[in-house]
């Protein structure tokens, strides 16, 4: 059965818009019919867009009175069947990281918007970083694992808000949409397609009978069915360790069991998820890895390397680039067989190295990593790059 | 007066006697037997003057008690 | 007789998920009690129990959620009322009934308890003040009358405390009682007046906790603390809500204080839309994605 | 690859962002070119200077931000003062006649225009319309883009009621370009 | 003249951090003139300045800090009242006063209102009520009232606003006013009132937004509200707070509405500890570490 | 100068007393007369004792309304001029990490306690756990190093408390202490020295006049001086971007400079902050690393195998020990050496493989690594980790 | 009358008018010319008229302007 | 290295934690060895059940939980049943002899002892001391810790005020203990 998009909420058509306000229709192409926001410069215009939107479209948004209450009031319209997300940056994000675990550890399908700005702290509220990426994996107490996605344009915050809100119902989890300042304000042509060209992963709303009905006890791919309020199912639902019916259950034993369902649901859909743009790889000495606006400038960087004519010994140098639409679950092995084959790896990224780290650790020494680093307020300059890259093929 | 009955659920009882005291009809007493974790539950001395108002039920805050009036055949 | 008790099952029966009882509540905590009520009003105000939500942010009084046969929702500590704002603007076929303590609702959860007042938004709360915070070992509350000694006012608290109807009231609850969980008849009235009430209503409930809060303090056991709430509550609907302030053993002012219309939030929102976008609004009943 | 920057730059209230989206519009969807329009935001740009960016391109345009403009617009004497350093020698300067003086420091080589867009638009009968009428004017003395492109993109970025009076602002300052071009008018204070 | 003028230096300027001047703020803008107000409310009150302290969130209003030559604190969204509570209890030698926005006192820093004002802990609080978040480009505050334009209420608001006074009272307050920058030298004088008020005072001062708030609604620019604040403005001092809620462009009740006492936190603390540990209270002044 | 502690907060003698109460023992030797707070299990017993001893010694507890509230009410205090502290517990600590954020962007002096327990979300209250780890490192937004301990014992949790003040002060900065249940509800002997035995750091008060004063600007060690309230400097503290004089200053120069020596005066000092204990590591085939409670579990575990006589080749195996007394910064370098002689580490941890993730990095393939994961709930049984060690050393 | 004088710092003025207007006794007036940031700054227009009392100054949000009385000798 | 796990059960206000803070004082504090306490946490335990461990040793103490007690002292029947089976095959289980119905369940070897403690306590004129004086009975019949050592730990962690009340409540337990030994009482309810 193929799902497709309400035409209600598709905007098809060309639009010249920037990447805050694709990301909004994305959501809408995808059937959010419900936002619950709070204003934080470069994140606002995502929800002005659906405050603009929503009531020819049919839902709701509302702007709740802080972060904490507006990312927990989505989760009260998910139970109650809506699709729904919310919107903020760094601060706000920093503010949400209580809810992205209650979200978590109750399954409860939805996405989570990070327009990312200079920081730590208010830093440069108008400017951008890629600073929060190991917030989004890391930024909860406990332990779990996240998907997360970065995209680099106007028309891939279209285009992948429509997977995260999907990935969130097929995984039943918070999906964390990583869009830097940069992409967020930058206009570019988006096209939408018509809404039945747009597939839409449905809730997975249970077929059992309330009396049979487990809310926690997952299937083969790890993934319980839902049921939502207002059937008759009588659920219960807690940030709790709990057992398979959704009651607390604080034992060793349920907690194990729990906590590992959760990590392996991602790890080992892994390859589902996980969507990595691969440009030249094949016989790359060199391999830059990127994501989100920096894979853009980094690509500039590699055409000019390639233009100047550098050569490895007598042939051209041979630069290939990885990058990162999905950063979490992070591509391990992917990493790792490809460490075996070059010699460095150059990663730029608008902070003082993240994903990184996870590139050092997932290669295993088998080829060098050189990060990039940028403390943000811009993009880097393709020069930068291009100088890693030419130290990393040494 | 309408016949009123009274039916404990002995196992959930906590002793705290809430029943009895407000009873007000003083069906009730606390039995000196313990139930199995160790608490004294109530037991009707009196079940005549029940009439079933069920005042013990609402605040009986372990839901081991309740009072219900008999239907009229 | 035992006839009859095999026939007859507790009222509260059909709403509890029984295969979690024995519950947590200490011996002699009034939590219990307020459930009690909770389930004679519903029994009484004819809803559809499927469409019953209940949401609880954490504490002992958090626990209801999990207790209640009904859809519930145990949140995080503070958060209930936001997340029943997020359901019920999502469904508004649904009554939301946000069941929780003093320290969750009024403590951390301060600023939604106004916020969700002032918006009106359509949801029942009912707070059961234990004047303590039970959960965790019973400490100060923004509750905490007088000079009580908590966990971490070792030498009696000096802290000034809320006066919750009053708060209710000027952030814009429609409906405003408090009652203490000796007065369950009234109680139970009071919640199904609520039920029957658009719009933002809030019930405090004066209940004893016991084992952290009365202990502490010499107060004796759950029936001691009942017995002072009979001698000292004085029944005065109506009253001006600044008046109603507790105090560590005086009066207990008790009733019904605010009652009165205001359009709720999603009338507002559908009214205002209609008007100013007229054809171009699309007015949603439930929000459900395919 | 052929890459175009160009820099407008003004103080809030003029309509800045507004110029820079028709040209990247234009561009993008009217024409079948790529473009990447960005903004400076700011609390510092709290009612003050105002600017945005058009990378226009024929392949995707990957670094999104302008380092040296081919083209720059600016409507303001600070915005002047800060960017027009910046332009390319090979450059053009579009300036604001009565707002911007322009100073000899221009690159030699830069080639520069004016219009008293403000001025133009008063006579239209709505200040307001100084951006499209400088849009118009960027239209004609640059020649970068189809007129035909750039007044769709006008009529496709300006709410309904008032396309009128943006289609006859864009005329005037398109008419005034040719103008211009032709060297029938001069219009440039310079210090 | 000329000569006097380079004598003579504006009263404000001693208060200014001048090397971060010019400010931000947009023509028209009513932050600057709640300054001046300030500053000359400072200098009244004969107050030392060195120990004077301002506090500040997020926001337009919330740069004030950043513009005084006094100890400032440019906090978090929401924040400056707790980080004023402790810095206060630290220093109770120290003026503390908190400066900042409508949406930062009241969206997200609601809770610490109350709390603040329920603790009745000696801050002075000055909110500059321009209705409307301005600083991330005019969405809705829990102030912006009746039917406005906003950004992210863009057919116009329908949410019911705050009545800060009332909340401000019903909260524990012990003094609440409001004024509107129209009344600068009303405004001075409730300021330096204020100061000699021990306890948690709140100002609220309406300010207009000519860029995001009057702009967007058609009302014209900074002067053409502050020729409305004077027309629709009405003094009632003592005014019941639950009769001054602010409607779109009706009467705005100014003047003092509370002045009332009660001892402060730190006071009730001293008595309460003094109280119950006798000579094992070791009573500190200011916490200065070594 | 040598500075000892105020004998005023000092309990002189032998107690047995749980960790959590340690932690109150060495904050109060430390100088703290200062707590905000809100109360959390496992944590609580910190605030409770501190509130209990305060008022006897002098200095102010609060209980706020929220973590918010807490974890900023301190920071308020510092700037008054106290030593001062905060704790909670993992959902708490999500709620302060916009708050980190804010103490290390303004160099504010302090700790931050958390005691972790059982997660994600509300999970396991009253149980152990080392899930929050990853959070104390990466858990507010924007790009930042912290220093963390993490104390194995009641007479760590004092002996560190005191540590982590003083790395606060000399670092002007929030230190994270990060205990676990088990420690913080565990009762031991503590010995607590006479006051002229505990060395205390003092705050670096800035010599110079107001008029030359620049809060910002820092000395050789990458630190500056600070000034306190009331004394007439009439300085600026900001979240934002600042520069040497604390004004806003949002220019992507002064970003990168603040930023980077934020992130340099922890890393260029990692020497004099970081400290370990290595045991029996000169010939080691395996190490082990662990810190918190695990570390303990893991002694055990190792006396187990040495018990056991397991043997590599014909001789004894080895098994070395090295414990993270301060998980942040992460011994990179030691690490490295290393691995370079031994055939691998063995990481136990409660959490699902967090700390382990960084000895796989620096360890940069010379060794392997086996992360001995653990949901929470309970420690290891000390045969899991003795198993990892045999599997190690094959 | 007290003789009152008024100073106007021109660079700082942003144009409001709210000297303007609210000068009780209209000492000033916008200027035909602008400043460097392209505001119209006051002016004074009736110098024996001002009064000192400051209110141009208490109103001025961008700190451009002041009014004071000259002290008897 | 000689290691001794300790388990005290039974029901909350009965002042379980104490008994296992005072034996796990003496011994680290008044003696010359090491121990470690924990206990059992739990909102589940509202009322309900309360444990506490204790683990002796002559060396520092790395894992910190019992796992095979040598020693279980029940003070109700829940906890009898939870925890008997635990204890060790050569352990010795400590039981109060009115509130717990030794069942032949528990393993042979175990050594058993019984105390009426509530009702000595009762005695004495307060209920509340029945830890104090099972605490007494467990030096006596464990002979683990020296009796001064126990008797020092008590008065080190109760309040001043009722010192007096908490040494007679020990020296009555130790008492009953001896004669147990003795063989002069036996007190036990089996099943
Ligand atoms: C973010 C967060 N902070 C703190 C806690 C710890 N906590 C759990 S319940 C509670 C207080 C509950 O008090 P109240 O709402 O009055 O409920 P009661 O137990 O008294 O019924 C606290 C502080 C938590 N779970 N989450
Ligand atoms: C945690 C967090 N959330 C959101 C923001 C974005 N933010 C900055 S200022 C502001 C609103 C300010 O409104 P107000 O206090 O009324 O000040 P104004 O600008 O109107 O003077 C918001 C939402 C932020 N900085 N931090
Ligand atoms: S009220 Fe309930 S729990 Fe209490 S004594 Fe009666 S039956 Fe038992
Ligand atoms: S039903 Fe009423 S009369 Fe009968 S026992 Fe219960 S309380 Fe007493
Ligand atoms: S601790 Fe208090 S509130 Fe919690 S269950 Fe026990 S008596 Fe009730
Ligand atoms: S946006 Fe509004 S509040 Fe902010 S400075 Fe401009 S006028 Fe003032
Ligand atoms: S001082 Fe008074 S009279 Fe003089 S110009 Fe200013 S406002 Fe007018
Ligand atoms: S009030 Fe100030 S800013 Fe406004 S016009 Fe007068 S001098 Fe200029
Ligand atoms: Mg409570
Ligand atoms: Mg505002």
């Amino acid at each position: 059965m193929t799902v497709h998009a309400d035409p209600k909420g598709v905007l098809t058509g060309t639009h010249f818009i920037d990447g805050d306000h694709a990301c909004c229709e994305g959501a809408l192409a995808a059937g959010a019919r419900f936002a619950s926001g709070y204003p934080i410069t470069p994140s606002t215009e995502v929800v002005e867009r659906f405050a603009a939107r929503i009531p020819s479209v049919g839902g709701v948004f509302i702007q709740m009175e802080d972060e904490l209450a507006a990312s927990i009031a989505l989760q009260g319209a998910v139970w109650g069947g809506a699709k729904a997300f919310t919107v903020t940056s760094g601060p706000g994000f920093s503010l949400m990281m209580e809810h992205i675990g209650y979200a978590l550890m109750t399954e409860t399908p939805c996405v989570f918007v990070d327009v990312q700005r200079g920081g730590p702290s208010t830093g440069l509220p108008t400017m951008p970083a890629q600073g929060d990426m190991m917030q989004c994996r890391w930024g909860s107490h406990g332990d779990y694992e996240v998907i997360a996605l970065a995209p680099n344009s106007p028309q891939e915050c279209f285009d992948l808000t429509i997977r995260a809100f999907n990935l969130a119902e097929k995984y039943r989890l918070p999906v964390m949409f990583m869009m830097d300042e940069c992409v967020g304000h930058m206009t570019e042509k988006v096209v939408i397609p018509p809404a039945d060209q747009i597939e839409i992963t449905p809730r997975r709303l249970t077929k059992q009978a309330p009396d049979e009905f487990l809310g926690y006890k997952a299937d083969e791919d790890l993934v319980p069915d839902i049921a939502k309020a207002g059937d008759g199912y009588r659920f219960h639902v807690t940030g709790l360790t709990h057992n398979e019916k959704g009651y607390p259950s604080m034992t060793v034993k349920t907690q194990d069991k729990l906590i590992h369902r959760l990590q392996d649901k991602i790890l080992q859909n892994a390859d589902d998820i996980s969507i990595n743009e691969e440009v030249d790889l094949d016989a790359a000495d060199v391999v830059v890895v990127a994501y989100g606006i920096t894979s853009r400038v980094a690509m500039k960087a590699i055409q000019m390397v390639r233009d100047s004519g550098q050569k490895l010994g007598n042939r051209k140098l041979r630069i290939g680039m990885f990058r990162l639409i999905t950063p979490w679950p992070f591509p391990d092995k992917k990493i790792r067989a490809l460490a075996g084959r070059i010699r460095g790896f150059v990663v730029p990224e608008l902070n003082l190295g993240q994903m990184s780290r996870e590139v050092e650790r997932a290669s295993g020494g088998l080829a060098k990593t050189i990060a990039v680093t940028h403390a943000g307020g811009t993009v880097h300059s393709p020069e930068e790059i291009a100088e890693a890259i030419l130290e990393a093929a040494r | 007066m309408t016949k009123g009955n009274v039916a404990i659920t002995v196992e959930r009882c906590k002793g705290c006697a809430f029943c009895v005291e407000f009873c007000p009809t003083k069906v009730l007493a606390l039995s000196p037997a313990f139930n199995s974790k160790g608490y004294h539950p109530p037991h009707v001395v009196a079940p005549e003057k029940c009439n079933g108002c069920d005042l013990c039920g609402m605040f009986c805050p372990d839901f081991a008690i309740h009072g219900w009036r008999e239907k009229k055949a | 007789m035992s006839e009859l008790v095999s026939l007859h099952e507790n009222p509260t029966e059909q709403f509890l998920r029984t295969d979690r009882m024995p519950h947590i509540w200490c011996p002699g905590c009034g939590i219990g009690t307020t459930v009690n009520c909770f389930t004679r009003a519903l029994l009484d105000s004819n809803a559809n129990l499927d469409k019953v939500s209940v949401v609880s942010g954490i504490g002992c009084s958090g626990r209801v959620a999990g207790y209640l046969n009904l859809d519930s929702f145990h949140t995080t500590h503070g958060r209930a009322i936001p997340f029943a704002t997020g359901l019920k603007l999502a469904r508004p076929d649904l009554d939301v009934v946000v069941y929780s303590g003093d320290g969750d609702l009024f403590a951390i959860g301060g600023n939604h308890f106004i916020h969700a007042a002032r918006r009106n938004v359509d949801i029942k709360v009912i707070c059961v003040n234990n004047l303590v915070y039970a959960m965790t070992g019973g400490q100060t509350a923004p509750t905490t009358p007088g000079d009580a000694l908590t966990s971490t006012s070792p030498y009696g608290t000096f802290e000034p405390s809320f006066n919750l109807p009053q708060l209710a009231e000027a952030a814009g609850a429609v409906y405003v009682a408090r009652w203490t969980t000796y007065h369950v008849r009234q109680l139970a009235k009071s919640m199904f007046e609520m039920f029957n009430k658009k719009g933002f209503a809030f019930i405090e409930v004066l209940s004893p906790c016991p084992t952290l809060y009365q202990r502490r303090n010499k107060m004796g056991d759950g029936m001691e603390t009942l017995r002072q709430y009979k001698e000292l509550s004085k029944r005065k609907d109506g009253a001006s809500t600044s008046e109603v302030g507790l105090t560590r053993d005086g009066e207990i002012v008790v009733g019904k204080f605010v009652d009165r219309d205001r359009p709720d939030y999603a009338t507002l929102m559908k009214a205002h839309y209609q008007h100013t976008m007229g054809d171009k609004y699309v007015e949603t009943g439930a929000i459900i994605c395919q | 690859m052929s890459v175009t920057e160009i820099r407008f730059a003004g103080f809030g209230g003029q309509g800045v962002i507004m110029m820079a989206t028709v040209i990247g519009k234009a561009a993008c969807i009217f024409e079948n070119g790529y473009s990447t329009m960005t903004q400076a935001f700011g609390p510092e740009a709290r009612g003050g200077a105002a600017s945005a960016q058009v990378v226009l391109s024929d392949q995707p345009v990957l670094y999104p931000y302008v380092t040296e403009p081919n083209i720059l617009v600016v409507m303001a004497q600070e915005a002047y003062t800060k960017f027009s350093p910046e332009v390319r020698s090979d450059g053009i300067l579009i300036v604001e006649t009565d707002l911007v003086r322009v100073t000899t420091a221009v690159k030699p080589g830069v080639r520069v225009y004016g219009v008293p867009a403000t001025r133009l638009a008063e006579q239209l009968g709505k200040k307001m319309v100084l951006n499209i009428v400088m849009t118009g004017f960027f239209t004609a003395v640059t020649g970068l883009l189809a007129a035909e492109s750039v007044r769709n993109a006008v009529l496709d970025s300006v709410p309904a009621h008032s396309k009128d009076l943006n289609l006859r602002a864009f005329e005037a300052g398109f008419a005034y370009g040719q103008k211009v071009l032709e060297g029938s008018v001069t219009d440039l204070a310079t210090v």
